[in-house]
């Protein structure tokens, strides 16, 4: 709710002041646009909408909207054209009839009588607006039963839902779609370079043959399951001994396919292998 | 074999009365007995209760009991804050109601002013109105029509009941067509151009296309 | 000051319609007019409903009105499953509508959870949605679209007729913020004759069709 505003649009004030002769309302924030605003002028002058006088009509308008820009000075371009247009159609009616009317245009006499059916047009809506609030509305005047027996009868045939709802239920998802978003982590590896360090430093306590899962860390996966997995501390640390075999100063042995890698330190390093 | 007709009624009034919603002929008949007069025990049972406390009603083609609209002071109780909805929102319902099936630029047409952001959405969201189906015509125009929840709402049996809608018909003031050659300015067509979303076109005047929005919007 | 007798009656009767639970003879007379005579009142509808098809009940000292007892195998045969459409098929009927012909494995990609079994099978049961051929893809997916029923019960002369990205921004639906690329599916996708075979010429994948149909019956 904005509170600087009428926050219901007050059209009975707006038409009982236009009701006063000729008297203006500036508050344009009462209107929602320039038909709004004609169709309370047309009221004013207490005839069947469809016999209106439009010179009259356009009279109070351009009036209005002079009185509007004084108090506002930005008028919204809505209310300047309507002026603009009623004033050329007021000119129209009142000068003498071209003998030979443009081709392209209906005489202004016509334009009138449409503007007028528009008006009537905009003043039974807003009858019925009327009409319709006197209507016994259910929960206002008329009340269902307040505890039903919460059987609900509905034939099987037919189910709730209409086309709104599908939409909404179909966009939904769509944007559900957009927002989800597949990050994939990228694996941690065990560094070699750490792998190398450790089994260096493990050198002197492998006098005796060892296995490969005996020596590489495994358990730091249980401490740290974010970091790099099992089978990555044993592939590097298998790469980094094949580094030190290479290097001469460890021994490596395997005894058929698929069984398990041992590893002893040299007694006597090797010339390493270049 | 035809039924006792005050059986009927009977089997009538309960269910009705057990139904958390109104309910058809149709509905009514298939949870009687077969043979059951469905017609005939419902004017029964409506002349039964017709100036009582509670009153046999028809609303969107269904059958539902209510108050009687006369006791509406003592259902202090009972009364719902309605949502009140804004002036724009009622104008384009009785539009909708009267016009339907209405595309939203027949809307605007008759109001004079573009459909503002929330007018619509708010009787969508009420499910008080409905998508129809599309106009065809150029654009294939999406077209309006009120629910049953609106008939519901209003206590209106049909559309037809619509108050004063045959006379507004007499009067040719529900054509949508205009006649020929009509040419009000559409000040709206003025700045097609720019974005539909009239928040964002402030460059012309800012206030007041502020002011106005807040206004209209203001429910 | 006394009130008429009949006015008291009816004003009970409302009262006692709209409440939502059984009310005490004074939690009435707190919301009758002063002078209301609440116990003849009551005695007067008590003898009014008598052997109709709702009764006027007393139950622990509250008045209250409810069904007649012998009309109970009327509401019995009434629970019957509301046929409203779970979140989840409401959702895998929109996705169907705008992308049709479309996979089981396509549906649960843009729902970004796996069907259930019972969403397809309630859409398929009620009609709504029909298996419509085949992809021409590895593995032959069977393709779901929408009925004749369908349309019809949105009030749609064709699929063309769905509300497409237009209408939803319109009616609020889409955010500016959505990606540039987004778009939503032209329903009546001439995709159809190129990449689906009809249903018919199962021979080709025969397990696979055993197996699905299995899986569809199967629940």
């Amino acid at each position: 709710m904005s509170t600087g505003f009428q926050p219901t649009l007050d059209f009975e004030a707006a038409h009982a002041a236009a009701e006063d002769g000729a008297a203006l309302v500036i508050d344009i924030d009462g209107y929602e646009g320039p038909l709004h605003v004609l169709l309370a002028l047309a009221r004013s002058q207490k005839v069947d909408l469809l016999q209106l006088s439009i010179t009259r009509l356009a009279e109070q308008y351009l009036a209005f909207v002079q009185q509007a820009r004084r108090v506002r000075f930005s008028l919204a371009a809505d209310y300047l054209v309507m002026a603009a247009w009623l004033a050329y159609l007021k000119s129209r009616l009142l000068l003498p009839k071209p003998e030979r009317p443009k081709a392209e245009e209906p005489p202004a006499e016509e334009m009138a009588a449409q503007l007028a059916f528009r008006l009537a047009k905009l003043d039974v809506m807003r009858k019925a607006v009327e009409a319709l609030k006197e209507r016994p509305i259910l929960k206002r005047d008329v009340f269902m039963r307040g505890d039903p027996e919460a059987v609900k009868i509905v034939s099987s045939t037919r189910f709730e839902g209409d086309l709104y709802a599908l939409m909404t239920a179909y966009i939904t998802q769509r944007k559900r779609e957009h927002g989800r978003h597949y990050a994939p982590r990228p694996p941690q590896a065990y560094p070699l370079e750490d792998a190398r360090d450790r089994l260096r430093d493990l050198l002197p306590e492998m006098k005796d043959w060892t296995t490969l899962s005996g020596v590489a860390p495994v358990e730091r996966w249980e401490e740290d399951p974010d970091g790099p997995s099992p089978a990555s501390y044993l592939a590097s640390t298998l790469s980094a001994s094949l580094e030190l075999v290479k290097e001469g100063i460890l021994e490596a042995r395997q005894m058929e396919h698929f069984s398990d890698i041992y590893l002893r330190t040299r007694a006597e390093p090797l010339e390493p292998i270049i | 074999m035809t039924l006792d007709p005050l059986f009927t009624q009977r089997c009538i009034e309960a269910l009705l009365f057990a139904a958390a919603e109104p309910l058809s002929v149709e509905d009514l008949a298939k949870r009687l007995p077969e043979g059951a007069d469905v017609g005939a025990g419902l004017a029964d049972l409506h002349a039964r209760y017709a100036g009582q406390g509670i009153e046999l009603a028809q609303v969107a083609g269904r059958w539902r009991f209510q108050t009687a609209t006369d006791l509406a002071f003592l259902m202090t109780e009972e009364r719902e804050e309605p949502r009140r909805l804004s002036k724009a929102a009622q104008e384009t319902l009785a539009i909708i109601a009267y016009h339907q099936p209405v595309t939203r630029a027949e809307i605007e047409a008759v109001r004079g002013v573009q459909a503002s952001r929330g007018t619509l959405d708010v009787l969508l969201e009420l499910g008080l109105v409905r998508m129809r189906g599309r106009r065809r015509t150029p654009g294939r125009p999406v077209t309006f029509g009120t629910t049953d929840a609106f008939l519901e709402h209003y206590g209106l049996a049909t559309l037809g009941d619509l108050p004063g809608i045959a006379e507004m018909r007499a009067a040719g003031l529900l054509a949508l067509d205009l006649p020929p050659g009509f040419t009000v300015p559409d000040p709206m067509g003025l700045r097609a151009g720019e974005d539909e979303d009239p928040l964002e076109d402030g460059d012309e005047a800012p206030e007041f296309a502020q002011d106005f929005l807040g206004d209209l919007e203001g429910r």
